[in-house]
């Protein structure tokens, strides 16, 4: 196994497709401890960290650009990205401990295509773009399109997320994320959900639900969506975002929960969601 | 097996090695430099018994590929006393009984020292969280909060 | 806190000096075993068993003999096979197999090479043809009629020869009249538990260096909890001469139990032997969790009468633990281990059975926890049932010297009506439970050790003193000597230095495990003392120009009766006498050995105030309290932590600690990822109070303290969360997906 | 006599009696006296190295003086973590 560190987005590029078999990788907080479990190493790997563009996080035009390869501590210290989506902030600073933030990052926990990734709901819920690197130019998805199935994305070879662009949060607009883990910290989530609401008053304007860790990938809840669009949040309604969550799960048995187990957590964390995010959008983060 | 030159600083000295590119930043550590200090408790990035300070930051060393060392500055268990001086957090620790078996002490004494670098003043909640990463099996935690708690004290006091 | 019964003033003992191992394990020079190096060392991997159980038809080493690197290869063919009586026959077949793999994770050869990388991938390469045999993957299996055997090379202890068996014990214990007093009870509760296997999770991965030379001597250095316990195994497996093999014990780095065996000691040296380099052995995270420790698993059944003013009359009880693919005796020490109360009529059918999962290895009291969630769970519906304080109700069942253990002998003098009472008016248990929590609270036991240890005492002719023994340091045992040192000689507690010596420069030591440290081996450092105060005494005497007999030995001086005693006279000093060492005598040394009788029980009792989600399950420790009797606390900084230390690891064991099993008996969760240990931000601080009731057989009476702790905390947070949400949880883990399940069935 | 307290799985080879009287001088003694009584039982007490003699556990106790008032409990091997 070899090792790169481009500098340009181009150097990456032409690396990756002179060297079949190659990857890319920020943290690598995913991607080192798959190669020791045995799976295959990369004939080479290609740190992205030293390419200033996905490392960067900025603010203008009316959106967000963040660095594919930007550590998650960059994220959730920085107040104006956190105050405007604490949801997104949330979700990547569930990512492991101390020592893992500073290492993981949006472009990794995404690409690593597991359905429990805790940044991706809250992206989904906010309609984030992917900017990726493909051939000579690059192209540009919603987060939504990116993972297809466990492991596996809509990346061909040698393509890779430059940066993430997020548009600004409208007026009176509140994000949150929640994950069921049986510890308080390191584990991977069981269930994952993210809310985020537009508020017209006490009523619920517009609304996105994303759940994570209960289908081969993150699933939006139109149903749970519909149910809170002009909605005040009153207890039909959020028994309502319940059951269209727990309806939307198609999850497995495994060492980390039971499809009973997480079909009726994600009901739980769903409504509490909502409300976390209705208060943010009413009174702030 | 061809191995990668690395440059970095560790402890405030320059210092160069040579590694695979596939040797972990911990082996290197351990192996080329003689820096034990740092342990390697899952490989993983699960208890941190690895950690260390890369640019200020605390690292699990063993999911970082040695020559992404290259250019950085470096700080391990070795590197926090001053001189014959222990750092705060190394007097409490041995004060206040945080260690048992000691394995652990180093990744707790680096990830102590990030969490006060950047939070002077912490919360018993938020030291717990600030060293989740940790993990210690002997003493369940108690005898190392309090420790970090008085060290914080005392960095406040100097 | 601690709450002291009337003991000696000590001028040391009981004091918290910073231990004199500490500095170099926070500066980072401590040397565990995996930081030893040799020059021109090699690294070996394993080539481990993909199979639960299967028969090894062939294992073709040549494609990994001709890789790169590659200097030697072992097979199961390079040990001798002992005889199926050598009492660590078994350890042998677990170290590496020989014809058959007994579960999956088992070795089957190993390779040295260069590097750790070319070693790995050599023994990837080793290519080995299995015949498939039936797996046995839980206690229900094992005990079926007919079942296929998980190991043919077991027969049932303390049974008449016969055919192999699954179970390595069938015994029972009993006194009174169980049916007549379960009748005559006002109460009869009897409920059914179960305990999936847990690991010792120690952070430091098993590791040696070996290195064995052309006389064939071979010198290892490793992480264990008894370095002459390394030596015999070794020396065993490889069918040696102890003489031939000297272990250095590095600092190691938790055991709990699960270093008090050898995994790759032996095959280093025969790699070393094979290769004439030193060869060095480090195990990953997943390798000690497939193929070390765990602690065993078992089902319970437990019934236990009583009259309506609460006084315990009957237990009636069935356990079966499975202990992995070779024998053990869990299932009649847990039943053993039922002891807290007086109990007049007892019944224990108890079995010990077979598994294809990895050889189980001791953990803190090991089978106490188990018997204990099952007896304290019912002991908590008793009182319910009853409207009687748990603490009162066990207060009026609480055995004191000469109540009969279950295994029958009557106890010594006991704390563990001080521990309630210490319990009783607490800070904790006497606060109001916070709102939106509960309590629940249990107590535990356990026996402790004596067995030999031996110590070496050397006074250096400044004054000051080396106190060598054999006991590795696992918890603060080193600070523990020194300071029983320190109040015999009546010389400070840092002019001592306590060495862990390796096994040529110290007498025979059992492994540090069963509380004994502390108890036996400080028993063999204050006899070597007392020892030393003779020898000084004669020397005095010299000095003096008086007789011996005119010596009194006072607070590290001797005194001249004939010089007017205390009264009068200079009292002459440890080091007064040792400067004149060379002229009265030579160097002052003394050792001391010895078999300790008389292992002091302790008991504890813990408290917690919890709160359940009832929506997700989840289990939040807000308050947590250890009480324990210590005897004497030596160094009441280190008590407290074994039991802060052991009740978090009960609290891991009861919230999430399990090994998850696949259908073909592959442990899917063999990280510290998903095998969880609790972490910082799961816990309170542990509250703690000492009960010291000292023990007689101790000139210090101690107790030792290290296991105990861990036997309450399971039953302490069952009943907490009964009282919580009224659900009695009879499983562990009683992990969120557990829980929740059966708060959705509650009321149904 | 010392009187010697046998454990369950002992009592087959006395005929079922938990408790017997014994004559030795020594804790082995006492074994073999009554190995010669109870065939097997002697193996048995010996696999099985642990026994409480006055109210303290002793580990092999092989060679511990015993008095006619002495009580001996037989106990299974204990071990430790």
């Amino acid at each position: 196994m070899k090792y790169a560190a481009p500098t340009t987005v181009d150097e990456a590029r032409s690396l990756l497709a002179d060297n079949p078999g190659s990857r890319v990788f920020a943290g690598a907080t995913d991607l080192i401890p798959q190669m020791r479990s045995g799976q295959p190493e990369p004939s080479m790997m290609v740190d992205l960290k030293r390419i200033d563009q996905l490392m960067a996080v900025s603010h203008d035009g009316g959106h967000w650009t963040i660095g594919a390869a930007t550590p998650t501590s960059d994220l959730t210290r920085n107040a104006a990205f956190s105050g405007m989506f604490p949801g997104i902030s949330e979700g990547a600073g569930l990512i492991g401990s101390d020592q893992i933030q500073n290492r993981s990052s949006l472009g990794g926990n995404l690409c690593n295509g597991s359905p429990a990734a805790d940044s991706v709901p809250a992206l989904i819920a906010a309609e984030a773009r992917a900017v990726i690197a493909s051939g000579d130019g690059s192209r540009t998805i919603a987060v939504a399109d990116v993972v297809t199935g466990p492991g596996q994305t809509s990346l061909a070879d040698g393509e890779f997320i430059v940066e993430f662009e997020i548009d600004d949060a409208p007026a009176n607009t509140g994000d949150a994320y929640l994950r069921m883990i049986p510890r308080t910290e390191m584990d991977i989530a069981v269930v994952g959900a993210a809310v985020r609401l537009t508020m017209d008053g006490d009523t619920v304007s517009d609304a996105r639900v994303v759940l994570a860790a209960v289908a081969p990938t993150a699933v939006r809840v139109p149903d749970a969506e519909a149910a809170l669009v002009g909605s005040t949040l009153d207890d039909d309604t959020l028994a309502a975002v319940s059951a269209a969550a727990s309806a939307a799960c198609n999850p497995i048995d495994d060492k980390r929960g039971t499809i009973e187990y997480r079909t009726q957590v994600a009901g739980v964390l769903a409504k509490r969601a909502a409300v976390i995010a209705a208060d943010r959008a009413q009174n702030g983060a | 097996m061809s191995r990668t030159h690395v440059n970095c600083i560790v402890n405030g000295d320059e210092v160069d090695f040579l590694a695979t590119d596939a040797t972990s930043l911990l082996d290197a550590l351990r192996d080329e430099l003689g820096l034990t200090g740092a342990k390697e408790g899952c490989g993983t990035g699960d208890c941190g018994a690895c950690s260390i300070l890369v640019d200020g930051r605390i690292n699990c060393s063993c999911l970082m590929l040695a020559p992404e060392a290259e250019g950085s500055d470096i700080t391990t268990v070795e590197g926090m006393a001053d001189g014959e001086h222990l750092h705060p957090l190394q007097q409490t620790f041995l004060e206040g009984a945080a260690l048992q078996c000691g394995v652990c002490t180093p990744g707790f004494l680096l990830a102590a020292k990030a969490l006060l670098d950047e939070n002077p003043d912490p919360t018993e909640t938020e030291i717990r969280y600030g060293l989740a990463g940790n993990l210690c099996r002997c003493t369940g935690y108690d005898k190392i909060i309090r420790s970090v708690q008085e060290a914080a004290v005392q960095l406040k006091g100097a | 806190m601690t709450a002291t019964e009337n003991r000696p003033t000590y001028k040391y003992v009981g004091t918290r000096p910073i231990r004199h191992d500490g500095y170099d394990k926070v500066i980072g020079k401590a040397r565990f075993a995996a930081d030893q190096n040799l020059p021109g060392q090699l690294h070996a991997a394993y080539h481990r068993s993909p199979h639960a159980h299967a028969r090894i038809v062939s294992i073709d080493t040549s494609a990994a003999a001709n890789m790169p690197g590659v200097k030697a290869i072992v097979t199961g063919d390079d040990f001798p096979t002992l005889d199926a009586k050598h009492p660590n026959a078994d350890t042998a077949a677990n170290v590496m197999a020989r014809g058959t793999a007994y579960y999956h994770g088992h070795a089957i050869a190993a390779v040295a090479a260069n590097t750790r990388a070319e070693a790995q991938a050599a023994a990837a390469a080793i290519n080995v043809e299995y015949e498939l045999l039936p797996a046995i993957l839980s206690i229900d299996e094992s005990m079926a009629d007919g079942a296929p055997l998980a190991n043919e090379t077991n027969h049932t202890k303390f049974a008449p020869p016969g055919e192999p068996s699954n179970f390595s014990t069938i015994t029972n214990l009993d006194r009174g009249d169980v049916d007549e007093a379960m009748e005559a009870a006002d109460v009869v509760i009897e409920r059914e538990f179960d305990c999936a296997h847990v690991h010792q999770g120690y952070i430091e991965p098993h590791a040696c260096v070996v290195d064995t030379g052309p006389d064939g001597k071979a010198s290892v250095w490793c992480s264990s909890q008894g370095h002459f316990r390394v030596r015999s195994m070794t020396a065993d497996v490889l069918g040696w001469d102890k003489s031939r093999v000297k272990v250095t014990p590095a600092e190691i780095g938790g055991g709990f139990g699960g270093k008090t065996t050898v995994y790759l000691e032996p095959i280093a040296a025969r790699l070393s032997e094979k290769t004439g380099r030193p060869v060095k052995i480090v195990m990953s995270r997943e390798e000690v969790l497939r193929a070390t420790g765990p602690a065993p698993e078992a089902k319970l059944k437990i019934k236990i009468g009583a009259t309506k003013d609460g006084e315990l009359t009957a237990i009636d009880g069935w356990m079966a633990y499975g202990v992995g693919a070779f024998g053990d005796m869990a299932g009649l020490i847990g039943a053993m281990s039922i002891a807290s109360y007086k109990l007049p009529n007892l019944r224990m059918e108890t079995y010990t059975v077979l598994t294809n999962t990895p050889k189980s290895a001791a953990y803190r009291a090991p089978s106490a926890p188990h018997a204990a969630f099952a007896v304290e769970s019912v002991v908590d519906e008793v009182a319910l049932k009853l409207g009687m304080d748990p603490v009162e109700l066990r207060l009026k069942n609480a055995a004191v010297e000469g109540d009969l253990t279950a295994m029958g002998m009557p106890h010594p003098r006991v704390g563990l009506v001080e521990c309630l009472e210490a319990m009783k008016v607490s800070d904790h248990y006497t606060s109001d439970v916070p709102e939106g929590a509960a309590r629940g609270m249990a107590v535990g036991f356990w026996f402790n050790i004596g067995e030999e240890s031996s110590a070496t005492v050397n006074l250096n002719d400044d004054g000051t003193a080396i106190v060598l023994t054999g006991s590795p340091d696992i918890g603060g045992s080193r600070a523990s000597m020194a300071l029983m040192a320190a109040e015999r000689l009546g010389i400070d507690v840092y002019s001592i230095t306590p060495v862990v010596a390796d096994t040529e420069a110290v007498g025979f030591t059992d492994v540090t495990e069963g509380s004994r440290a502390t108890f036996a081996t400080g028993k063999a450092v204050v006899q070597a003392c007392d020892d030393l105060i003779e020898q000084l005494k004669d020397r005095a005497a010299s000095i003096m120009s008086v007789d011996a007999d005119q010596i009194t030995w006072v607070d590290g001086a001797a005194i001249s009766a004939a010089h007017g005693g205390s009264e009068g006279g200079e009292p002459l000093t440890l080091a007064a006498i040792t400067a004149q060492a060379k002229r009265t005598g030579g160097p002052l040394t003394a050792t001391a050995s010895l078999n300790a009788a008389g292992a002091g029980p302790s008991f504890a009792v813990h408290c917690a105030d919890l709160s359940v989600d009832e929506e997700t399950g989840v289990v939040s420790v807000l308050r947590y309290t250890a009480v324990q009797d210590a005897g004497t606390a030596i160094h009441p900084s280190y008590v407290e932590g074994q039991l802060q230390g052991g009740s978090v690891q009960g609290i891991g064991w009861a919230l999430n600690e399990e090994y998850v099993y696949n259908a073909d008996g592959v442990m899917d969760n063999a990280s510290f990822l998903d095998y969880r240990i609790p972490v910082a931000s799961d816990l309170p601080l542990i509250e703690t109070i000492i009960v010291e009731v000292p023990n007689p057989a101790h000139p210090y009476g101690v107790r030792g303290v290290g296991e105990t702790g861990i036997v309450p905390p399971m039953a302490t947070i069952a009943n907490a969360i009964n009282a919580a949400t009224g659900v009695r949880m009879t499983s562990l883990p009683m992990s969120p997906p557990k829980l929740l399940s059966a708060l959705n069935k509650r009321g149904k | 006599m010392p009187t010697v307290h046998l454990m369950t799985h002992h009592r087959p080879f006395t005929g079922g009696e938990a408790v017997v009287e014994m004559d030795g001088g020594t804790v082995g003694a006492v074994i073999d006296a009554l190995e010669e009584r109870y065939p097997g039982l002697g193996e048995m007490l010996r696999a099985g190295s642990s026994a409480g003699i006055d109210g303290e556990v002793h580990a092999e106790p092989e060679y511990v003086p015993v008095s006619p008032d002495t009580t001996i409990y037989f106990l299974a091997p204990l071990v430790g973590g």
